[in-house]
């Protein structure tokens, strides 16, 4: 249990996704001038990555073993661009609403590297179905928290007397640095 | 044309400036009487850095210097980059601190007033971070080293990294009682062992927890003359004390007791001076309460499990990150509306 | 005793009303000119009745009420009007309005005045009558008292406003200490209007010979009234926070006070209300307070339209002012010009110099000290509002409750950075009002466009069935004259080519009757028109082409309809 | 119906065709590279066996010539690992073996050494750490030789006491303000020259089957 | 291809365009592997030789891909493609592969060869869409070029170290020694400096651009421009 | 070899089938977006899009074929808040396309010979009159789109900028020095 809660605790702040790995940073730039949004991004992300941890899980285990592991990386991606590209119909379909909401945002996420990227290293790190699937949701919930912050600054930024030549993606990028700085401070905290 | 009102309270932002600088005095004093005059040398060149690089930026940015050179806050986030890096660091680590700090986290976002990040606690984090080695060497106590430095060898040493023959930097410089608590307790000496290390004192690190004290009493002043709000520092010395109590009784081999986490490191300058910083903290009461719970909990958490000796940098600007959905999501009541309601 | 309640934040600045309470109300002389706005309350402005040139008696009518808010303008005196024009009056804006000017005759010369029993009018025959008296709320706001009265739902309390929290006003200290009795016979007007049983007088506790004089002329009446002294606090005498300072009750955000069964008056309004209905005089002057730069600081009652300036000179203004602030230093504005006349809404007239009102230093950036927020009375953040505000994020803004916000100043005058931020929330309203205003303004033109285009398409539709069905009668009489003639040409051939000869022609003439196409308004063009449009026409085309040969820049736009 | 099973199908039969094309490639690509990659690896491993055993001193193919060692607390191992044995002229010349650290300052230290039938060490290397860089990652010989120091020492010649820093009394220098770091390398070294006296004897016997497939 | 189209192209690819400073695609490995020059440029270069073939190889294939697979399919062309590269890096340049790591097969998720693919080349015909591919890469590399020099110059006073990875062990000695005896400023080369320099770089761009078009609207001198309130 | 294909054929036709069949049951028809932008935009019609009124050019930014800087109408303001429905950057007006202060159209009515076409033209249906009489514009209905001047044979019509008035007056944005004097 409190090897799962561990997991857990890392993905999400000492080895965010976004700050510490690197990986899906262009929705998390992209998609962030606004709370609303990112908010519901991270949602849909959360459940896109969830599922693709577990069934790339699957696909690798049942399907692939270590003889095919050359196809990994294509039958992942396969894998998770159906799953989005289904998730972005069905939505479309059921809850209108919804869609308008993630609508542009849906097909981006085949795209986001953490999608494939933890699937990846679920296999690198030889996790277990749990462990793939708490390193998937802790990753989502990762990058959904760091997007959330990111897009609140944002939103306050607007209103700041920002160098001209600064204003936009790039002091969003400075901020991201120093976002990525501050989460050093989680560095050690699970070994 | 003007707008009303036509009449205004003379409290200015300089004044207020000001007497955060003051409160910082009783703390800076007791820092130069237990540890020697070196910090005053630090603080000479992180203000002096800073002021350049504000003036620097303003020129840039083409806005007018003179006001906001005036306005002190520059010079208060020079003179916190100071207390926070040991006091015999070499020249160039409280200039480049600093210079960071004011170009970087403060004027890129458009200067006083706008900066998400408290400037000071980045400039503290990208010099752990980058020079972890300076960063680690502390001053002892006087006193407490073999041998003491005069003002003049304080000096050379800080511009040309030359100690007086014969002596040795391991000799004057020690880990800070955190520091050296986290490492022994890593080598699996128990906490009661630790304490009576001779650097320890009554509450914490000798020295240094008068200074905290220092520090301290500064703060209560602040909060008399209400520069700053209560919640802030009660919240986050309230979870520190909590927390680390908690632990403490649950097991005291491995974990210090309140006090010692009160007193030591960055936990006083930084419930009222760090934290406190109005521009990066929250503005709603309820806000102010949730970013100290946050603060103490995050320092504990890094301080006990971290990698870091200290977390109140670090916590800090977690925090900071958190302040526009904390703002967003507390607002009060305002007149005439229900609590609750859609607003 | 009445228990007080109290609301959050507020400020104590200096009050400086000694300066001007030191002597009694004095009349102020008839000035040589009156000039009288025809908006001086909230809402629509009256509409003028008189001519110029025209003779007018004192309490004459000479601007109507229009719509459902306004209320009535009349003459301050007896006298002559000699134009109706723009003018300048006080108003931020230095924008000129529409107003009467008088020269007085010197005879003051009423009018008919007709004084009515109170007791024996309802509610809504007392309404109509202070709305034919111009009565409007003194205190500041300028609203149609009568509006005022009428209410949907029960009102239990009413509340008179006494407080006068501004600084260096005292026009309503002096009403309430030398007409107490008015005061209370107006109240008890207003009480009658509403039919409320409980009356609380609220005065702030730095008024006590006021507040003696009122409890003594309440005691006189035996009128049931309470006389309440409140905490000096600004902005104590917003109604809103008066009514939570007397009653413990909150108005909600967005209500008005009788929805929670509360009305509120100024004490000056009460004593207008007084004259009006037991002397019939309408609304022509008020108490006013000239202070400040000046040398002898005091109240005068003046005509409605007396020039500032003349107000001014009778308390001799020191050599070193240099601008005129109407209002309290809180809440005023600054007057364009001293010589734009007094308005029912003036209860001040502040001579200012630098010495007096330092100009505020430079603003400098928010550093969100929450000093502002602080001292809010309406628990807003202010410097949420402001960095929204400033940023021109108005949505943001509103969602910040931006239009609770009472403008009274607090903010401002405790922020360290001497940020005007007053200025910044009546900006950011006073764009968003405009933005509403388009965007009712684009939806509608998007419904009269889509209204025209089904339009266009209908009449497209009939003209084409006409057309239709004239073709078919015309190939039908065709058909039956080409087998008469009998052509040896190939049938099928001629049949095409004509057929596509018919639609061509159909076609031509289809276009030309679209571009005469019976727009709305007209009714069927005669010949004679029809040539004279062809002809504009023709001229149109040769336009167009010298436009062309112009240059490609003045390229008509793509969708240029009707040809 | 109808229409949505076809739909179906025509779709299916769409992604079938590009994914077998696609897999073809790939797996074309893959046989092709396959052995390259193998010797590439090999050859990685070895340029890191030729820091610590200089290549002429031994002459088998100590790539085929593994000794599976079981996890153990000695070495700080929690799986199996592969030692490997250099010998010249069929004579045990050296083991290469995989330790851990585990406490260093910011969690486990991958190590590998060689160490000599005789106790004493060819040299060490760190393979993975996750040490304070500029702090603590003097141990990587990409930063510092400090790791060198190690060469030629053996648990013979000095004793228990003597493996620690200087601080505590030992032989090993270090960096001031780093010493966790050292501490817990020299603390695996030994104890990994401890296991190695210990289990000497069965080191040095090769596998059985020195099968390809036992590789991860 | 018209000369004009090739200049389109090409400058949209490298400046106008481009992914790593304007669109904002491709920040993963961009920010991730931009440590040193030799890193930056060898993954820049990978990617830019999946980007060509993946867009020539989605031009030509694009009329017959039914909607609603369509991102599959692409998906499936750049995994392929990438992962070719991917065995053939392991095989030849072991030392990068193992440098770069997992971002070698996140080429794959790229974001912007996904969009490239999307928005150009299924539009285009193959030659445009291979040299708009490749054009976009380069732009990709380029950034990735000076993000990666600047880390390494300020975060270890050196340029080029690690070449030995790509050319062997006689490469060694072409690393330069720009700052000698220089301190290192860890940050650079941390997460953090990827970020701020990625800003800094992006700003410049910026100002360039600003510079530029100041210079352009100085001759007509417009008067329109709206008075800057409170700077 | 022939696994690989296989588990990859296996995959590839279930997942085909899967989004072929979603495709089908859950199709959606419409595009809301182009509403929302219309929405967004001031419907003056006036076709300085480039578009022939609000509406299609509303479809074309929903298409993705149309810039967001096309509106001079809308200004600066307008094009923010299509860059935030659309989520993407403020883009500012091109060379040709800045916007012109507010105005009014007003027919001089000396002048007028009631020909109609002004009628024709405005898409707003803001002037009254009928032919050979004169016209007038219902100021309030008028969106300033100018399509009423270039057909009016005797040129009559005159654009008029809205003028600032006590009804309409807005406090100004503070300013104040904070930028050096020099
Ligand atoms: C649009 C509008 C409608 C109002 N309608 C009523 C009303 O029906 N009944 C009423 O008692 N007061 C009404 N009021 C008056 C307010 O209650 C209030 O007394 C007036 O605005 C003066 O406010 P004072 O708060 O300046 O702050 C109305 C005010 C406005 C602005
Ligand atoms: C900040 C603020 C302060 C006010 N102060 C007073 C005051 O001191 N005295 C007063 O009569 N009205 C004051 N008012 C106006 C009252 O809110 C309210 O409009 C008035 O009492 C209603 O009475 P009336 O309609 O008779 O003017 C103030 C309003 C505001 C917003
Ligand atoms: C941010 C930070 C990172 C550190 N990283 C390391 C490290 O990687 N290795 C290490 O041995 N000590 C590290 N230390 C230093 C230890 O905390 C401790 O000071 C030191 O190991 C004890 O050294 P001493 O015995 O020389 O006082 C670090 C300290 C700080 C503040
Ligand atoms: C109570 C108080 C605390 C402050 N604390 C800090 C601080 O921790 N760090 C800092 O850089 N500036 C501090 N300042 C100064 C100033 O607010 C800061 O430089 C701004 O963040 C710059 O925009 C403080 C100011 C006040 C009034
Ligand atoms: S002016 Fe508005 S924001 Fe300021 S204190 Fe008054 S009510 Fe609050
Ligand atoms: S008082 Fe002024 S400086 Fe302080 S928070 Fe309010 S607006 Fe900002
Ligand atoms: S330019 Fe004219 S027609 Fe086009 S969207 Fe704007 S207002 Fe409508
Ligand atoms: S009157 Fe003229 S300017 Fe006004 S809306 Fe109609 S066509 Fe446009
Ligand atoms: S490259 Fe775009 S999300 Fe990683």
């Amino acid at each position: 249990m409190t090897d799962y809660l561990l997991i857990l605790i890392g993905t999400v702040f000492v080895n965010n996704i976004v700050m510490v790995k690197i990986l899906g940073l262009c929705p998390f730039m992209g998609v962030s001038k606004k709370l609303e949004t990112s908010l519901s991004m991270g949602a849909a992300t959360t459940f896109v990555l969830t599922i693709a941890s577990g069934s790339s899980y699957l696909v690798n285990h049942y399907l692939l073993g270590p003889d095919l592991a050359y196809l990994t990386t294509l039958s992942f991606i396969v894998v998770i661009a159906a799953t989005v590209q289904f998730t972005e119909m069905v939505v479309k379909k059921t809850s209108p609403v919804l869609y308008q909401v993630l609508g542009i945002y849906l097909p981006l996420i085949t795209t986001n590297c953490a999608v494939l990227g933890i699937p990846l290293l679920n296999v690198q790190a030889k996790h277990n179905f749990i462990e793939s699937l708490l390193f998937g949701l802790g990753g989502a919930l990762g990058f959904t928290l760091v997007m959330v912050l990111f897009a609140g600054m944002r939103e306050r930024l607007e209103g700041a007397d920002v160098p001209a030549v600064f204003r936009g993606t790039a002091i969003a990028m400075v901020t991201a640095g120093l976002m990525s700085l501050a989460f050093m401070g989680f560095s050690g905290l699970v070994k | 044309m003007l707008s009303s009102p036509f009449i205004t309270r003379p409290l200015t932002v300089d004044r207020i400036m000001l007497r955060v600088l003051y409160a910082l005095l009783p703390g800076i004093t007791l820092y130069v009487w237990y540890f020697g005059p070196a910090i005053l040398v630090s603080i000479a060149l992180a203000v002096t850095a800073a002021l350049a690089t504000e003036a620097l930026m303003l020129k840039l940015r083409d806005r007018p210097v003179r006001p906001f050179l005036a306005d002190y806050s520059a010079l208060l986030t020079g003179v916190l980059i100071a207390l926070s890096i040991p006091p015999l660091a070499p020249w160039w680590l409280p200039v480049v601190g600093t210079a960071f700090a004011i170009a970087v986290a403060k004027h890129l976002y458009g200067g006083l007033g706008s900066n998400p990040f408290n400037p000071a606690m980045i400039g503290y984090a990208v010099l752990i971070i980058s020079f972890p080695q300076e960063m680690t060497q502390w001053l002892s106590p006087q006193g407490m080293g073999h041998s003491v430095l005069t003002y003049g060898d304080q000096l050379r040493y800080v511009f040309s990294g030359v100690l007086p023959v014969g002596m040795q930097l391991d000799a004057l410089t020690m880990s800070t009682p955190l520091d050296t608590m986290k490492t022994q307790l890593h080598l699996g000496m128990p906490m009661s062992d630790i304490r009576d290390l001779p650097i320890y004192g009554r509450l914490a690190g000798k020295g240094s927890e008068m200074v905290a004290a220092g520090f301290a009493l500064g703060g209560i002043y602040l909060l008399i003359a209400r520069i700053i709000p209560w919640q802030l520092p009660l919240a986050f010395l309230g979870t520190l004390f909590a927390l680390s109590g908690i632990f403490n009784l649950i097991d005291p081999a491995h974990y210090a007791p309140p006090l010692f986490h009160w007193f030591s490191g960055a936990a006083m300058i930084g419930a009222f001076f760090i934290l406190t910083d109005p521009i990066t903290s929250p503005t709603t009461a309820k806000g102010r309460i949730a970013f100290g719970i946050g603060a103490g909990l995050l320092t504990f958490l890094i301080r006990a499990y971290g990698g870091f000796p200290d977390g109140v940098a670090f916590a800090t600007i977690l925090m900071n990150m958190c302040v526009p959905l904390i703002d967003a999501w507390t607002q009060p009541r305002i007149f005439g509306k229900k609590k609750g309601s859609e607003r | 005793m009445t228990r007080l309640h109290s609301f959050h934040g507020g400020i104590h600045p200096l009050t400086h009303k000694k300066e001007s309470t030191q002597s009694p109300i004095i009349s102020a002389p008839l000035p040589a000119q009156l000039i009288v706005p025809f908006r001086q309350h909230a809402g629509d402005a009256a509409k003028p009745v008189v001519q110029v040139g025209e003779r007018v008696l004192k309490g004459q009518l000479i601007g109507e009420p229009v719509g459902m808010i306004s209320s009535s303008i009349h003459a301050p005196t007896s006298g002559t009007i000699t134009a109706i024009e723009l003018q300048q009056i006080a108003h931020p804006s230095a924008l000129p309005d529409l107003c009467a000017t008088l020269v007085p005759d010197g005879l003051d010369e009423w009018g008919v005045r007709q004084p009515l029993n109170y007791r024996q009018l309802s509610s809504d025959e007392l309404q109509k009558h202070l709305r034919r008296c111009g009565i409007v709320g003194l205190g500041g706001a300028a609203f149609p008292s009568d509006m005022k009265l009428s209410h949907p739902v029960v009102v239990d309390t009413l509340v008179i406003n006494g407080a006068e929290c501004e600084p260096y006003i005292t026009c309503d200290d002096m009403l309430m200490r030398e007409r107490a009795e008015g005061i209370v016979r107006g109240i008890e007007i207003l009480r009658h209007a509403l039919g409320t049983d409980s009356v609380l007088i609220g005065i702030e506790d730095n008024k006590p010979q006021a507040i003696a004089a009122m409890q003594r002329a309440v005691d006189d009446s035996s009128h049931p009234f309470k006389v309440v002294t409140v905490p000096t606090l600004y902005p104590g005498g917003s109604a809103k926070h008066l009514i939570k300072v007397l009653t413990g009750v909150e108005v909600p955000s967005g209500k008005l006070p009788t929805d929670v069964g509360v009305q509120c008056f100024n004490v000056a309004t009460a004593y207008a209300a007084h004259r009006a209905v037991e002397h019939g005089e309408p609304l022509v002057s008020r108490v006013v307070t000239v202070t400040g730069n000046v040398e002898q600081p005091r109240n005068y009652e003046a005509l409605i339209g007396t020039p500032f300036s003349d107000l001014v000179a009778l308390s001799v203004a020191k050599p070193d002012t240099n601008r005129y602030i109407m209002g309290g230093p809180m809440m005023g504005v600054e007057l364009p010009a001293v010589n734009v006349p007094l308005v029912k809404a003036s209860n001040c007239v502040i001579a200012a110099s630098d010495a007096l009102f330092p100009p505020p230093p430079a603003p400098m950036p928010c550093i969100r000290c929450t000093r502002c927020a602080q001292v809010c009375p309406v628990e807003l953040q202010p410097q949420d509002l402001f960095w929204f505000a400033q940023s021109h994020n108005f949505g943001k803004a509103q969602e910040f409750d931006l239009f609770d916000c009472i403008e009274c100043g607090a903010c401002a005058y405790v922020c360290p950075s001497s940020i005007p931020l007053v200025q910044y929330y009546r900006y950011a309203k006073s764009e968003i009002r405009a933005r509403d205003l388009e965007k009712r303004a684009a939806d509608l033109a998007r419904e009269r466009h889509e209204f025209r285009q089904f339009r266009i398409e209908r009449e497209k539709q009939e003209k084409a069935e006409r057309l239709a069905q004239k073709e078919r009668a015309a190939a039908e009489a065709k058909a039956a004259a080409a087998t008469v003639i009998a052509t040896p040409v190939d049938p099928t051939a001629d049949a095409d080519d004509t057929q596509q000869m018919r639609i061509d022609a159909a076609l031509a003439r289809a276009k030309e009757q679209a571009a005469a196409a019976t727009p709305k308004n007209t009714e069927a063009l005669t010949p004679e028109q029809r040539a004279e449009i062809e002809a504009i026409e023709a001229r149109r085309a040769h336009i167009h082409e010298l436009a062309a040969d112009a240059g490609a820049d003045d390229e008509p736009p793509k969708h240029s309809q009707g040809n | 119906m109808k229409r949505i099973a076809r739909s179906s199908l025509q779709t299916a039969v769409n992604l079938v065709f590009f994914a077998i094309i696609g897999t073809a490639i790939l797996s074309a690509t893959y046989y092709l590279t396959r052995d390259t990659i193998a010797a590439t690896v090999e050859q990685a491993k070895l340029k890191l066996v030729s820091q610590l055993l200089p290549p002429s001193s031994y002459d088998n193919d100590i790539m085929q010539d593994i000794h599976t060692v079981a996890a153990d607390e000695m070495l700080g191992t929690d799986e199996a690992t592969q030692a490997h044995i250099a010998r010249r002229d069929g004579q045990p010349v050296a083991v290469v073996l995989e330790a851990v650290a585990p406490d260093g300052y910011s969690g486990k230290i991958a190590l590998i050494m060689a160490i000599h039938p005789d106790g004493s060490l060819g040299g060490v290397r760190v393979v993975n750490h996750n040490e304070t860089p500029g702090l603590g990652d003097y141990i990587d010989i990409a930063k510092h030789d400090w790791i060198k120091t190690f060469d030629g020492r053996s648990r013979t010649l000095f004793k228990d006491e003597m493996w620690k820093v200087r601080k505590d009394g030992g032989m090993f220098e270090y960096m001031a303000g780093a010493t966790v770091t050292p501490r817990a390398v020299i603390k695996a070294v030994n104890r990994a020259l401890q296991y190695f006296e210990a289990h000497r004897d069965e080191l040095f016997i090769a596998d059985a089957q020195p099968a390809k497939g036992a590789r991860k | 291809m018209t000369l004009t189209e090739i200049k389109d192209i090409a400058y949209n690819g490298l400046w106008k365009q481009n992914p790593g400073l304007v669109q904002l695609l491709g920040l993963c490995p961009l920010l991730a592997v931009s440590n040193t020059l030799v890193n930056a440029v060898s993954l820049g270069l990978a990617t830019t030789l999946v980007m060509t073939l993946s867009s020539a190889t989605v031009a030509p294939v694009r009329s017959y891909v039914p909607n609603e697979i369509r991102i599959p399919v692409f998906v499936l062309i750049i995994a392929v493609l990438v992962t070719v590269v991917q065995y053939l890096m392991n095989a030849y340049l072991y030392g990068l592969y193992i440098v770069l790591g997992i971002f070698v097969p996140l080429i794959v998720t790229n974001c912007i060869v996904l969009a490239r693919a999307e928005s150009f080349a299924s539009k285009n015909p193959v030659l445009p869409s291979a040299f708009d591919g490749m054009m976009m890469g380069l732009g990709l590399t380029a950034v990735l070029a000076v993000l990666g020099g600047l880390r390494e110059i300020v975060g270890k006073g050196t340029l080029l170290s690690g070449i030995d990875l790509l050319f062997g062990e006689q490469a060694k000695a072409w690393v330069i020694p720009v700052i000698p005896d220089y301190h290192g400023f860890l940050l650079a080369i941390l997460p953090p400096g990827a970020f701020i320099g990625l800003g800094l770089i992006i700003a410049a761009k910026n100002w360039l651009d600003l510079r530029a078009a100041k210079k352009v609207s100085s001759q007509p001198a417009p008067e329109t421009l709206p008075e800057a309130a409170q700077g | 070899m022939i696994t690989a294909l296989w588990i990859m054929i296996a995959l590839a036709a279930l997942l085909g089938m899967i989004l072929g069949y979603a495709s089908i049951r859950f199709r959606v028809e419409g595009n809301p977006l182009a509403e929302k932008i219309d929405a967004v935009l001031p419907q003056t019609q006036c076709g300085q899009c480039g578009y022939p009124g609000c509406k299609p050019y509303a479809e074309a930014i929903a298409k993705g074929e149309a810039d967001i800087n096309l509106c001079p109408p809308g200004g600066e303001e307008g094009i923010h808040k299509l860059a935030e429905l659309l989520g993407v950057e403020f883009k500012p007006f091109g060379e040709n396309a800045q916007p012109k202060p507010k105005a009014v159209a007003f027919i001089d009515e000396q002048t007028c010979i009631g020909c109609t076409l002004c009628i024709q033209a405005c898409p707003v249906d803001a002037i009254s009159g009928a032919a050979k009489q004169m016209h007038t514009i219902i100021a309030a209905e008028c969106t300033g789109c100018e399509l009423c001047v270039p057909p009016c044979p005797v040129d009559c019509i005159s654009m008029v900028p809205i003028e600032e008035q006590l009804t309409n007056w807005k406090w100004r944005y503070p300013v104040f020095k904070l930028r050096q004097t020099s």
